[in-house]
Formats: structure tokens, C-alpha cells, sequence
């Protein structure tokens, strides 16, 4: 049974506090919208739980193992994935190579043809097996993203964050990320998706986090979430471009 | 693509040329080994080559070795020991060389003898001092230069003739030509009641300043250079400049300014700097002697004769002389001759009287009498006028050739 | 035979050639070209190894002989100080081990006079023959070098975890200039400029396929050299394919990502120095004993200047391609040695041969990101995967052109 | 001149309770949540200077760290280390000869700014282009060589100023054309790794001037004349010329310091192209862009400044200075074509020490490195090593920088140790 306990999280900067004291818990394989304005933490709450940074305080249990002190590549082995808010594939390895990464760092001596036959899976069902022998670098962003992607299948997380993934995403290539998301989520993994595309995040998710500086204001189903005073007044707080994001998510 | 194609074409046209040379009849190869770039000390190499060259052209001239031309391959040593294995590897195996001559820095006659010693090729090192090149006793190697431990006798000898001078400071390279130097010259100059401390440097030192400060604050009386190549144009100007030069005290600087126009082109503060010269002056040269300085110099355009030029000439002649004896290429046969030969060099009569015949210690001396010309002339000159000649400068020690009184300034 | 199978029948072919040259040669420079081959041999080494350092692991080390100079120094030193009789000289500062004496010779740096001997020579010249006097063997030196030039990599690698690009050249090089002036200052131990002296490979000579060689025969060293250049990149490969090389590829390409994938960066990148620099320090041991000096100029930037090239023309991204192009720069500097004449301007090749060389370097870097010949067995190799991509790409662009 | 077990024992102390400090320090700071950009060096030079006696109120204020926190340890720890030194060794010539150590100090200082002149270039490269060049001694090698044969051989006799100033145009030039013809790609993301693509296409530059220039000019090692000749005076008088006396090519200060002309007329020139280089950067419109173009060259380009020009400009000025430096200093010392290494290997030292991309950092990087050759030169007890030492007395600095304060002393934030991944 996958569980993610995050309590009393807190992290600041030379004096700045960017976490206030997160307290949230994923149990099975939720499908969770992690939103929030600029600046609100989000980014920092990611790092923590990938290992990059260290919380001041607070403790981070995945499946009953502490991970808080761990590093990124001991995270990664304990069953946190991620992408990145830039895509960040692995330029000058072919897009086979890219997948065998992880899944020759999941560390069970596997059998290559095994690998193989997994990555060539998740190609597929990413629709870029056709590229699967040119350097990532050849692919466009859009492409790169999906590689990100299948590399995380590769790592096969119980909990999977994605950061942005749909920034910069040609509209088709949205319908292939959300079933994806779908997929995996249904295949019984966590996945938290952090996005400012409102639309989409309320046509995943089954339940919304809102942290704003540092707290977390909500905590709900997207419907709940979305009618909450305090949300609303975080974002119509901070500026424009996040109220258009609320209406957005409201119109869809 | 067009610098590919250059590159082709070059390569042919090495190629072409390399094949369409004229194969003599017959030609002997000798090998001339001399420092031909930095770190070694370029203006001695050059010289020596030149020299060598010299020494081809008059012995083809004279009818040529055995009746084959002569030819002698120049191999630059950087007056690095590793170079110096690989380029007496590359000239034996090769250039398939039948004997060695020249040789400046001491560091490269070690390593390089062994490998000739072990192929059988006999070498005459012509201005390599160390003494254990001969110290060694090995078969195939011989020195007409002096022992290191000779010349750093006639500087502490001469230093002690010198009055006033009570404290001396010694500038040292850290091979195997200065350290052995400078610790003879100390015990020598110790030996003389006199205070002395060393300094030591890497051969490609440039800048002086610190240790030129701390010879300064020793306050020496007078300054010793064992260094070999460019310390001796960077020390000595670097010292007037800061005070203690030639021009400020008594001051024996390297022999790289033997070379006298580079020296006052380098140094022009060098004046009244003393420096060791092998040989006699141009007007005690022997017959040969002579008439090589007049080639030298028309050669070269140079106003003097440096010894190492004339040693470079001998070590040549004195092989083609032996080859000519023996009348063969062997090593052992030339080596052979060699132990029996009396050679009248530019140098004087050049002859080794102890080898695998008579062991240096059957006469009492030491092994590095071995293979070793012991009538070595060993001469200290002073330049006395700016931009003199080091082959007309005032030869001022000692007694027997002297030319004229030292000038000494406190 | 398919295409991609060119590379390897052609490398099978030159390995084949390499194998039997010093058995079918037989022209008068034989020595000479054979020391030309084995000196290829010791810089593919090194090229192929830095490859593996900066093109695979992105870390670009410019102290590479440095370590080099570690192997050299390490055994040449232990030669040198360290024997062993079965009696104690007394004066030497020595060790009872069983029945045997492992004796420290005392330093007595650079000298020119027979007198100043070492005390074990003199001891040697009292018992005058009665004492067998042994060195350690040639082979340990070798070892305990290779270990030595690990342990400093292991160290170094530590160091500069934190270090990219500019600054990790730069630490680099000062560690190589430190390693330099340190055994250029200690004269006393190290024999500075002088260098050390050390014994070759085969002392005794060594007798092969019926045949007795003596130490300076080049048949010896051309194979150890040959045998120790591809295990080196036997080594190498079985990395590269193995997950190690995987991973040092990710981490070259971007460390937070494959940390987040999985990946121990930290271990990876030290990993890679110590495989690396010990395969440098093994060069290097070997070396000193076969070119029977070490000095300290072996040390030069100029000698990292060659090894930079040779793998940068030859593909730094595949170590292969830099041994090649190591062995092929060496040849081609060796043939371009001769200078020549033109009307009444002599050429001299020694040094413009070398000017070509930096002109070339610097044209490839411009124009061929991966070298000259990395990118022909990449030709082959991919060949038709290309083909098959740009087949498939046509088809899944006519589906759905898909750009994102 | 043995050192003393004290003196091994005071530096085994200083340098264990400085690697303390700067772990300790680092962490403590960590765990408190911290700025811990300064704790390593602060740490380090605190423990050297004064063990735990400094290092424990500052584990337990934990004080944020800022300059007079780093400069008094550091300067304590200078201090506390001569103080160990003369204890260890009291007959050092460096504790007993006031004036050795006045000559020296003057003599690092004016070596210094030479330095530091010409370290000025390379960082100027850095700081616009992003890269730093290994050509950087090969420039200085050629600035000497034109220079010379420009006095010597062509032009014998000619007014130094004409054979500095061709150096000049001649390097500029070659700059220039070199960075349009090799540097160009690096701006438009055709390479993948433009900081080592920088580095390993200056280091061809580097190999092929240096042959080219043995190709031409031989190796033989030639020397220029000495720009100026001092005349033979005395100040006050020149019956007691306690204040200056001057004779041929140097200079005497107080009767102990003694300047060499080269060195003098070098360094001289250095400090007035500095100023004119501070004027050029601050006072013109050129000056303005190039240093835009090193903060944040986007934002530059949108505000109309042509960054390739700026890094044509960037890299032709800054291999003209260390040009600059050798034309200079060919006067000194005898020419070579490998007389550019150590040069640069003191640059790369002296700019990773100021904080790469730092101009102010470069200029007292050259200072402090100046000094600390002097020292070592001067203090080492054993002369037969002292300069043989003289390589590695930067490095150790150099190594020393980039354990602990890896942006060096003067350097921004953004060029840290990771500039340059992306």
C-alpha cells in the first residue's frame, strides 16, 4: 500500500520561511493537483521531497521509510519519482539509453533484453518508438517531455511528481500525457501534478493541495477546492494571471 | 577539406623527397648530439652543431672516412634525459649511426650513455662534466671534456686568489651538472676558510627577483654561477639590476656567455663578469685549432671560437680518425683505436691514457679518470671592456696562461 | 557483412597487423619503429582513458599525467629505495623479515662523484659479491604504481565533486603543477631534473616462443604494451556497455536528473577517476621502465597538450576512436619528422609538424564535434539505424506530424 | 636551517582545527538554516587562526558571516602564522632583516600588479564570453616576441612606445579574427558544451602560436634592451642618497628597497592602462555594454547591445593585455616560445583566487600572488628549494580557493563553481 506522510514540514532561506509546517498524507494511488501561486512553496516542497534540500524540520515517510535526510538518488530507490520543471532528458544518449538509466539504476540485476523490451513498451505507448535510437537532443520539447516521462515509468515510483508537464505542450501531445497520467495512476501509482494549467489539473485530479507562502490552505476535492474562501483570496490576492487561471479552471 | 588535401600533398612530397635522395656509394654516419631548443641551452647547441658540420665538411674534404663520405646526423637533446635516451635510441636504430659525438648538458650524457654503452656504440662526449659519465668505466664511453669535478676547481681555486672575498653565494641549477658543481665548489671554497651558501633553481627559471633579494640580504662578496643555458643571461643581468652585479662585485657568471654577443645583448651590464673557458686563447691554438676558427667564424659570424664548439669539432674528428685506424665500423674496434689514439684536435693533443688496458686506479686515480682527456686546458676570463669578445677577453687565472690582471671592484 | 560490421572486421584486421608486425618487419630502423609503435601504444592508452574521463564523464581533467607521473614516480622510487638481502648491512636503516632484510636506502640526491655513495652500495662493496642483493620486482612496482595513481584519483575525485567545467580544468592543472614542482624541489629523494633511473621491464632478459630477448630488445615491451593497451580498453568497453557507462554518460549530460532517476552521482564520478587515473598511473609505471628514466618534464602541460589532442582529433566521445587516433598522430608526427627544401627555404618539419598538428586540433573542434574518427565508426554503426528511423519518422509523421 | 618540531607542530594545529572550522562551521550553519555561503573559509581561517577559542563562541552566536568576519581571521591568520614561523625559526632572514623583508614586500607588489594585469585579460575574457583561455600565455609570449623584433631586429633603436603599441594592434588583431573564426558557434548553441569547447579550441590556439612562433623565430631565447635607463643620481643628494639612488637599471628606496627599471617601467605602464581600462569600462558607451553584456547578456541584447560584437571585443582586448604584459616584460627576461606557461598558469591562479569574471578580484589576485611568491621565495628556509617551490606556491592557493570559497574572493554569485553546466 502506497503511503507518502509528510508532517510538519518546514524549511526557510536565510530567514525567509518558505514552508510553514506541511502536514499532508497520500494513501494508494491517488491522483492529487498540487497548486498554488508563485512562490508559494511549491518548488521547495518538491526538493524536499526529492532529496535536493534539506527540511529544517519535519519528517517525510514513504511507505514507512524516512526519506527526509535521504539523497536524491536514495529517494529515487525508495520509490519518489519526478520530472522537472525543464525538461531535462539526457541530450546526447539515444532515447533508448535514456530509459535504460533508471532501470539499470533501480539496481536489480536485470536482464537487458528484459530492459529493453520495457523501454521499447513505453516508447510505444508514448508514440515516440520510432525515435528510440536518435539522441535525445533531436527530439523537440514536446517529445522530450514524453521521454521524461517513460523514464519515470522506467524507475517504476510508487509516488510520481510532475512538475509542469504540460508547459510548452502542443496540443496533441497533451491527450498522449494525459492518458498517460490516467494510465499510470490506474496502473496504482501516487502522482502529484503541479501545473498553472488550471484546466487541466481539474480534469485530473480527484483531489487538489493549494499551499500558499508556505501553508497549505486546502486540501480537497477539486470541487470543494475550488469554492474555498481561502483559495479564491489567495489568488485573487496575488495577481491577475492566477484569477485567469482559476476562471479558466472554472469554464472547463 | 582544402587543409586536408594540403596535408596530403605535403606528406607525398616528403615522401618524394625523402626517396629521391642520392644514395652515396657509401656513407658512414656519425651521430652529434646537441641542444637545439628550451629547455636546453640553445646558443651552445647551435654552436656545437655548426661545429660538428665543420667537422664533416673538412673530413669529407680530406678524402672522407675509409673511403665513404662522412655524415653527421644532428640530434637536438632539449637538454632533457628522457629525450636524450630516445634521441640516442633513434639515432643508433634509426639513422643507424657507428659512433656518437657532442653532448652539452651533463644530465643528458647520463641517461644517454647507458643506452649507447648497451648497443656497443662508442660515444665521445664533448661538454658533458658530471663525473660519473666516465666515472662509470664503461666500455664505450669517452669525454674529451673536463671532469666536473676539475672545473669547479679552477672557480673555487681562482675565488680564492681573489682578496677581499670572504663570503660567496652560489647559483645552482638543480641537475646533474650543478648540484655535484655547487657541493664541489663549496667543499673547495670551505676548504679555503670561506663562508658560502647555495641557491638552487629549475633550468627554466625566468624571474630571479626573490632569490637575487635573498643573495642580496647574505650579502655575499662575491657570486658564483653554476647554471647552465638562460640563467646565465636572466641571473646576471637580473642581479646588476638589482645591484649585485658583475659591475657591483666579484661575479663568475654561466657559461652560456661565452657566446659574446647574445651575452651583451642580454646583459648589458655585464661587464667585468668572470667566466670558465675550456681551452687555451686564440693566439696559444694549436695549428688545426686555428684554422678552424677561421671557418668558425666565417661560418657563423661570430667573433670568437667557443670551446665547446671546439670540443664539439674534436669529438667528431676524433672518431673519423679512429674509424680510420681501425679501419672498420665496429664499436669495439673504434673503440679499440680510441685507447690507443693520439689526435691532434683543435683543442691540443687529445689522447686517453687509461681504459681497458690500464685501470685509472693503476696510477692511483679515480675512476672517472677513465676514457678522460686529462690535459683539459681550464681557463678563467674576465670580460674587461663592454662588448669585448670572449675569445679576445683577458684570460685572468690561471698563472700559466694568464693574459692580464684581473680588474676587481667591491 | 553487413555495414555495421565494417568497424570491428576492420579493427580485427588492424589488431591482426599490430599482432604480427614485429615478427614480419624486418627493415633496418626495426627498433626505432618498433619504439615508435610501443610510444603509440602509451599514449592511446592515456588517450583512450581521458576519453573515458571527459568524453563519457564530462570531467574535464587536465591533470591526467599527472597521474601518469604518480605510477612513474611510485615505482621508480620503490625500485630505487627498497631491496632486500639476507643479511643486514648495519648501516642502512633495514627491517628483519623471516630470514631476509628489507632494506631503506638513504637519499643522497644528485651527485657526480663515485665517492658519495649510498649506504647500501657501500655495504655492497664490503661484502663484495658474498650477498645476493634483490630489488623489488618490476611487476609490484607496476602494481603498487597503479594503485598509487587510483588512491590519488580517489582523492582528487573527492576533491571536485563540487567543481564543473572551468574549475575542475583548472584544479586539475594545479594538482599536475603541484605533483611537478614537488619532485622537481626534492632533489635529495627524487633526483629532480636529474630524473630517476629504473630498470627495464625484463632486467634479465626474457625468453618468448623459444626466443631469447635481451632487456633492450623491443619485442618484449611492444607486447606487454600492445596486451596492456587492450585490456585497457577491453576494461573500458566492458564499462561502457555495463551500466558504469551508462550512468557516467547521464551524469556528463545532466547530475540532478540522473540523481532523480536513481543514480549515485557522487559514487559514479569518483568511480570514473579512479578507473581512469589508475589506468594512467599503469601507463606510466610501465613506461618508466621501459624508457629506463622518470623526470618530472614528463609532467608538462605539453605532454597533456598531446594526450588532449590525440583524443579530441581521434573522438572524444568514444575512447576507441581516441586510442586510434592516438596511434595514428603518433605515426603520422613520426613520418612528417623529415624537413625538406623548397627553392632555397628549408622547412623544417620537426617544428612545423607540429603547427599543423595545433591547426588541425583546432579545425576538427571547429568542424566535427566528435573528432575524425570517431565519427566514421559511428557511420558504419548507425548506418542503418538511420536509415530505419528516417523511414519510420516519415510514417509516424504522415499519422499524426506530431511537433510539440 | 632546520625548521623546528614547534613550527610542524603550530601548522599541524592551525591546519587541523582550520579543516575543523570549516566542516564544523559549514554545518552548524546548516542545521541552523543559515546562509552558508561564507562558513567554510570563515570556519577554516578562524580555527587556523585561533583554534577553538574563536571557533566556539562562533558555533554558538552563529553571527552572519559578513566581511569583517572574513577578513580578520584571515588576516589573524597571517598573523598568528608569521608569529609560529619566527618562534620556529628565529633566524629565518625573514624575522631578523627588516629591509629583506621591505625589498621583497616592494618586489611582490610590483611583480604583483604585473600580475594582476595581465590575469585582468582572462577574466575579462571570462566574465563576457564565459570561457577561459589556455591562449592567455601564448598572447603574453607573442606580445614579448613582436615587441622584440620590432626594437631589435626590424626597427633597431626605435622608441620602445612603438614596439609595445605594434604588439598591441598585432594581438588585438589576431584576437579579434581568432574569436570570428573559432568562438562564434559557442553563441549560437551549436556546441554542446561551450565552456569546455572554449577551453580545448584555445588550447589548439595555444599549441599552434607557440610552434609557430619556434617555427619562424627559432628557439633561440632573445632578449629586448631595457626600455629606460635610470641616470646616475642620488636624492637628497648624491653624497648621501638616503631617500633615492639611482644607477643604470635600478633603482635603490631608503637604502633597502632596491627596483629594477623593467620592473619598474612595467608595472608603471600596467597601473596607467589599468586606468585607462577603468575608463573605458565605466566612462564610454563601449565600456557600458561590455560590462551589461557580463551581467546578463539577454537583457543586453534586448537593450540594443550586439553581444558578438562585445565578445569579439571582449576577447581581442583581453589577449592584448597579457600581450600588453609580455611586451613589457621582454625586457626582463629572455624571450621564448614557451615562455608563456607559467605566465598563464600564474593567471589562472590569480583569477580563481579574485572570483572568475571579477576585475577588481583579478587585479588583488595578482597582488596577493605576487606576495605570496615573495614570501615563499624569501621565507622558504631551505634555498635550495625556495624557488623551485615557486609553481606550486600559487597552486597551493589556487587549490586552497576552490576548497573553500569556490566563487573566489571578489566573485559574483552567478559565477560560482557550477557556471558554465548548461
Amino acid at each position: 500500500m502506497i503511503n507518502l506522510k509528510v508532517t510538519n514540514l518546514k524549511k526557510s532561506f536565510g530567514g525567509l520561511e518558505v514552508l510553514k509546517g506541511i502536514n499532508f498524507e497520500i494513501n494508494g494511488p491517488e491522483l492529487i493537483g498540487l497548486i498554488g501561486p508563485n512562490g508559494a512553496g511549491k518548488t521547495t516542497l518538491t526538493n524536499i521531497l526529492d532529496g535536493a534540500i534539506k527540511p529544517n524540520s519535519g519528517t517525510v515517510y514513504l511507505n514507512g521509510e524516512r526519506i527526509d535526510q535521504y539523497k536524491p538518488y536514495q529517494v529515487a530507490l525508495a520509490g519518489l519519482g519526478r520530472t522537472f520543471q525543464v525538461t531535462r532528458s539526457f541530450r546526447r544518449m539515444s532515447v533508448l539509453e535514456n530509459l535504460y538509466v533508471p532501470a539499470l539504476a533501480v539496481g536489480e540485476e536485470q536482464n537487458r533484453a528484459v530492459v529493453h523490451e520495457k523501454a521499447m513498451e513505453v516508447l510505444e505507448f508514448l508514440t515516440i518508438d520510432h525515435l528510440r535510437n536518435d539522441y535525445a537532443q533531436a527530439l523537440s520539447g514536446g517529445q522530450q517531455k514524453l521521454l521524461e516521462l517513460g523514464r519515470l515509468l522506467m524507475l517504476d515510483p510508487d509516488v510520481i511528481i510532475l512538475d509542469e508537464p504540460f508547459a510548452g505542450v502542443h496540443p496533441k501531445l497533451m491527450e498522449v500525457i494525459y492518458e498517460y497520467i490516467r494510465r499510470v495512476n490506474d496502473e496504482g501509482k501516487a502522482i502529484v501534478i503541479i501545473s498553472h494549467q488550471m484546466d487541466a489539473i481539474f480534469n485530473l485530479a480527484k483531489r487538489l493541495l493549494v499551499l500558499n507562502y508556505g501553508d497549505m490552505i486546502a486540501d480537497g476535492p477539486p470541487a470543494d477546492v475550488k469554492n474555498d474562501p481561502a483559495v479564491i483570496e489567495a489568488y485573487l490576492g496575488v495577481d491577475e494571471e492566477d484569477e485567469d487561471e482559476l476562471a479558466g479552471a472554472d469554464q472547463s | 577539406m582544402k587543409k586536408t588535401s594540403f596535408l596530403a600533398a605535403t606528406a607525398v612530397s616528403v615522401l618524394a623527397l625523402s626517396s629521391a635522395v642520392f644514395a652515396a656509394d657509401c656513407t658512414i654516419k656519425l651521430g652529434g648530439i646537441a641542444p637545439l631548443s628550451a629547455p636546453g641551452t640553445v646558443v651552445g647547441g647551435e654552436a656545437m652543431r655548426d661545429a660538428m658540420l665543420i667537422a664533416e665538411s673538412d673530413i669529407n674534404a680530406a678524402g672522407g672516412i675509409l673511403g665513404c663520405d662522412l655524415k653527421v646526423v644532428i640530434a637536438d637533446s632539449e637538454g632533457l634525459p628522457e629525450k636524450a635516451k630516445a634521441i640516442m635510441e633513434k639515432l643508433i636504430t634509426q639513422d643507424g649511426v657507428v659512433a656518437v659525438g657532442g653532448g652539452y648538458h651533463s644530465s643528458v650524457g647520463v641517461a644517454a650513455k647507458d643506452v649507447a654503452d648497451a648497443r656497443q656504440i662508442p660515444v665521445v662526449f664533448a661538454e658533458t662534466w658530471n663525473d660519473t659519465i666516465t666515472g662509470d668505466k664503461q666500455k664505450y664511453i669517452f669525454r674529451i671534456a673536463p671532469l666536473s669535478s676539475w672545473a669547479s676547481a679552477t672557480i673555487w681555486r681562482h675565488a680564492l686568489t681573489i682578496e677581499g672575498v670572504n663570503k660567496v653565494a652560489i647559483l645552482t641549477e638543480n641537475t646533474d651538472y650543478g648540484i655535484p658543481a655547487a657541493k664541489e665548489t663549496t667543499a673547495g671554497l670551505e676548504s679555503g676558510g670561506k663562508e658560502v651558501v647555495t641557491f638552487s633553481v629549475d633550468i627554466g627559471t625566468q624571474d630571479y627577483a626573490g632569490i637575487i633579494q635573498r643573495i642580496k640580504a647574505e650579502d655575499p662578496d662575491m657570486i658564483i654561477t653554476l647554471a647552465t643555458g638562460e640563467a646565465g643571461y636572466n641571473f646576471t643581468q637580473q642581479s646588476a639590476d638589482a645591484g649585485i652585479g658583475p659591475l657591483d662585485l666579484v661575479f663568475h657568471t654561466g657559461q652560456v656567455s661565452l657566446e659574446s654577443k647574445a651575452y651583451w645583448e642580454n646583459v648589458p651590464d655585464g661587464n667585468l663578469a668572470f667566466v670558465q673557458r675550456i681551452g687555451l686563447p686564440e693566439n696559444g691554438f694549436s695549428p688545426k685549432g686555428k684554422e678552424f676558427a677561421t671557418v668558425y667564424k666565417a661560418k657563423t659570424g661570430k667573433g670568437a671560437v667557443e670551446s665547446y664548439a671546439m670540443e664539439a669539432y674534436d669529438s667528431i674528428a676524433i672518431i673519423a680518425q679512429a674509424i680510420n685506424e681501425a679501419g672498420s665500423t665496429d664499436g669495439d674496434a673504434i673503440v679499440a683505436a680510441l685507447e690507443g689514439i693520439e689526435h691532434e684536435g683543435t683543442l691540443g693533443k687529445i689522447f686517453f691514457p687509461y681504459g681497458t688496458g690500464k685501470d685509472p686506479s693503476a696510477d692511483g686515480k679515480p675512476d672517472s679518470w677513465w676514457h678522460q682527456w686529462p690535459d683539459v686546458a681550464l681557463t678563467v676570463i674576465q670580460y674587461q671592456n663592454e662588448g669585448e669578445d670572449s675569445g679576445s677577453a683577458t684570460i685572468v687565472y690561471p698563472d700559466v696562461y694568464k693574459t692580464g690582471e684581473p680588474i676587481i671592484n667591491n | 557483412m553487413s555495414r555495421q560490421h565494417i568497424p570491428t572486421a576492420a579493427g580485427a584486421v588492424f589488431l591482426l597487423i599490430l599482432g604480427l608486425f614485429p615478427f614480419v618487419y624486418n627493415g633496418g630502423d626495426y627498433d626505432y619503429v618498433m619504439h615508435i609503435i610501443i610510444i603509440a601504444f602509451f599514449y592511446a592508452i592515456l588517450a583512450s582513458s581521458w576519453s573515458m574521463l571527459a568524453g563519457y564523464a564530462g570531467q574535464f581533467s587536465f591533470g591526467h599525467m599527472g597521474f601518469m607521473g604518480i605510477g612513474s614516480y611510485t615505482t621508480a622510487l620503490l625500485l630505487h629505495y627498497i631491496h632486500f638481502a639476507p643479511e643486514p648491512t648495519s648501516i642502512c636503516t633495514e627491517f628483519a623479515i623471516g630470514g631476509t632484510y628489507m632494506i631503506f636506502v638513504n637519499p643522497i640526491g644528485v651527485t657526480s662523484t663515485s665517492l658519495a655513495q649510498d649506504c647500501l652500495r657501500q655495504a655492497m662493496d664490503v661484502w663484495d659479491g658474498s650477498v645476493p642483493v634483490s630489488d623489488v620486482p618490476v611487476w609490484l612496482g607496476i602494481v603498487l604504481g597503479t594503485i598509487m595513481g587510483g588512491v590519488a584519483g580517489l582523492l582528487v575525485g573527492l576533491l571536485v565533486l563540487r567543481l564543473r567545467a572551468a574549475y575542475l580544468a583548472l584544479f586539475t592543472l594545479g594538482f599536475a603543477e603541484i605533483l611537478k614542482a614537488t619532485i622537481s624541489a626534492e632533489i635529495q629523494i627524487t633526483r629532480g631534473q636529474a630524473g630517476l633511473e629504473t630498470p627495464a621491464l625484463f632486467e634479465n632478459g626474457i625468453t618468448l616462443f623459444g626466443r631469447v630477448y635481451s632487456r633492450t630488445d623491443k619485442l618484449p615491451p611492444y607486447f606487454v604494451f600492445f596486451f596492456l593497451m587492450l585490456a585497457c580498453l577491453a576494461v573500458l568497453w566492458w564499462l561502457s556497455r555495463s551500466k558504469f557507462g551508462l550512468f557516467v554518460r547521464a551524469l556528463r549530460e545532466d547530475q540532478e536528473a540522473a540523481a532523480a532517476l536513481g543514480v549515485n552521482t557522487t559514487r559514479y564520478k569518483v568511480l570514473v577517476f579512479v578507473v581512469t587515473t589508475s589506468m594512467a598511473a599503469l601507463a606510466g609505471a610501465v613506461q618508466a621502465h621501459y624508457v629506463g628514466i622518470v623526470t618530472p618534464n614528463a609532467l608538462f602541460l605539453l605532454q597533456m597538450s598531446l594526450v588532449v589532442a590525440m583524443a579530441v582529433i581521434g573522438g572524444v566521445e568514444n575512447f576507441v576512436a581516441a586510442a586510434i587516433g592516438a596511434i595514428l598522430i603518433q605515426f603520422v608526427l613520426e613520418l612528417l619528422r623529415n624537413s625538406f627544401t623548397i627553392g632555397s627555404v628549408t622547412i623544417d618539419m620537426t617544428i612545423w609538424r607540429l603547427v599543423i598538428f595545433g591547426i588541425i586540433l583546432m579545425l576538427t573542434l571547429r568542424f566535427t564535434r566528435n573528432g575524425l574518427i570517431a565519427p566514421i565508426i559511428e557511420y558504419f554503426h548507425r548506418g542503418h539505424v538511420a536509415a530505419e528511423t528516417v523511414a519510420k519518422r516519415a510514417a509516424a509523421t504522415d499519422k499524426d506530424g506530431v511537433q510539440g | 636551517m632546520e625548521f623546528s618540531g614547534f613550527f610542524w607542530a603550530a601548522v599541524f594545529w592551525m591546519a587541523g582545527w582550520g579543516v575543523i572550522g570549516s566542516i564544523a562551521l559549514k554545518r552548524r550553519y546548516l542545521h541552523r538554516d543559515l546562509d552558508t555561503s561564507n562558513t567554510s573559509m570563515v570556519g577554516a581561517f578562524t580555527g587556523a587562526a585561533a583554534g577553538p577559542f574563536a571557533l566556539i563562541p562562533l558555533w554558538i552566536k552563529t553571527p552572519r558571516l559578513t566581511t569583517r568576519y572574513i577578513v580578520l581571521p584571515v588576516i589573524a591568520t597571517v598573523v598568528v602564522f608569521g608569529l609560529f614561523f619566527a618562534k620556529g625559526d628565529p633566524g629565518n632572514i625573514c624575522v631578523t632583516n627588516g629591509t629583506f623583508v621591505a625589498s621583497q614586500f616592494v618586489n611582490g607588489l610590483v611583480i604583483g600588479i604585473i600580475y594582476g594585469f595581465m590575469a585582468l585579460g582572462l577574466t575579462l575574457i571570462f566574465s563576457i564570453l564565459g570561457i577561459v583561455s589556455f591562449a592567455h600565455g601564448e598572447f603574453y609570449m607573442i606580445g614579448g616576441m613582436i615587441t622584440y623584433f620590432i626594437t631589435s631586429v626590424w626597427l633597431p633603436g626605435i622608441n620602445p612606445m612603438i614596439g609595445v603599441l605594434g604588439a598591441c594592434v598585432a594581438t588585438f588583431t589576431l584576437g579579434a579574427i581568432f574569436e570570428r573564426m573559432f568562438l562564434t558557434p559557442m553563441y549560437e548553441g551549436k556546441i554542446d558544451r561551450p565552456v569546455e569547447y572554449g577551453i580545448l579550441v584555445t588550447f589548439g590556439l595555444a599549441f599552434t602560436l607557440q610552434y609557430f612562433v619556434q617555427a619562424t623565430a627559432g628557439a633561440n631565447p632573445v632578449k629586448a634592451q631595457r626600455f629606460l635607463s635610470f641616470p646616475r643620481m642620488g636624492l637628497p643628494s648624491s653624497e648621501d642618497p638616503w631617500l633615492m639612488k639611482t644607477s643604470r637599471g635600478s633603482m635603490e628606496l631608503f637604502e633597502s628597497v632596491t627596483i629594477s627599471s623593467p620592473r619598474l617601467t612595467a608595472a608603471l605602464t600596467c597601473i596607467f592602462v589599468l586606468l585607462a581600462l577603468l575608463y573605458l569600462l565605466h566612462r564610454t558607451w563601449t565600456g557600458k555594454a561590455l560590462r551589461a553584456v557580463s551581467l546578463d547578456r539577454e537583457a543586453a541584447a534586448i537593450a540594443g547591445i550586439n553581444p558578438d560584437r562585445m565578445n569579439m571585443l571582449a576577447f581581442a582586448l583581453g589577449g592584448m593585455i597579457a600581450a600588453l604584459a609580455g611586451s613589457l616584460l621582454v625586457q626582463a627576461f629572455s624571450w621564448l616560445p614557451q615562455v608563456g606557461a607559467i605566465p598563464a598558469m600564474r593567471s589562472f591562479v590569480i583569477v580563481v583566487l579574485g572570483g572568475l569574471g571579477s576585475l577588481p578580484g583579478a587585479f588583488f589576485g595578482g597582488i596577493i600572488v605576487g606576495l605570496v611568491e615573495a614570501a615563499g621565495t624569501g621565507c622558504v628556509p631551505d634555498p635550495q628549494k625556495a624557488a623551485s617551490y615557486i609553481p606550486a606556491y600559487g597552486m597551493i592557493v589556487l587549490t586552497l580557493t576552490l576548497l573553500l570559497r569556490p566563487t573566489g574572493l571578489l566573485g559574483r554569485k552567478y559565477a560560482s563553481a557550477t557556471h558554465g553546466q548548461n
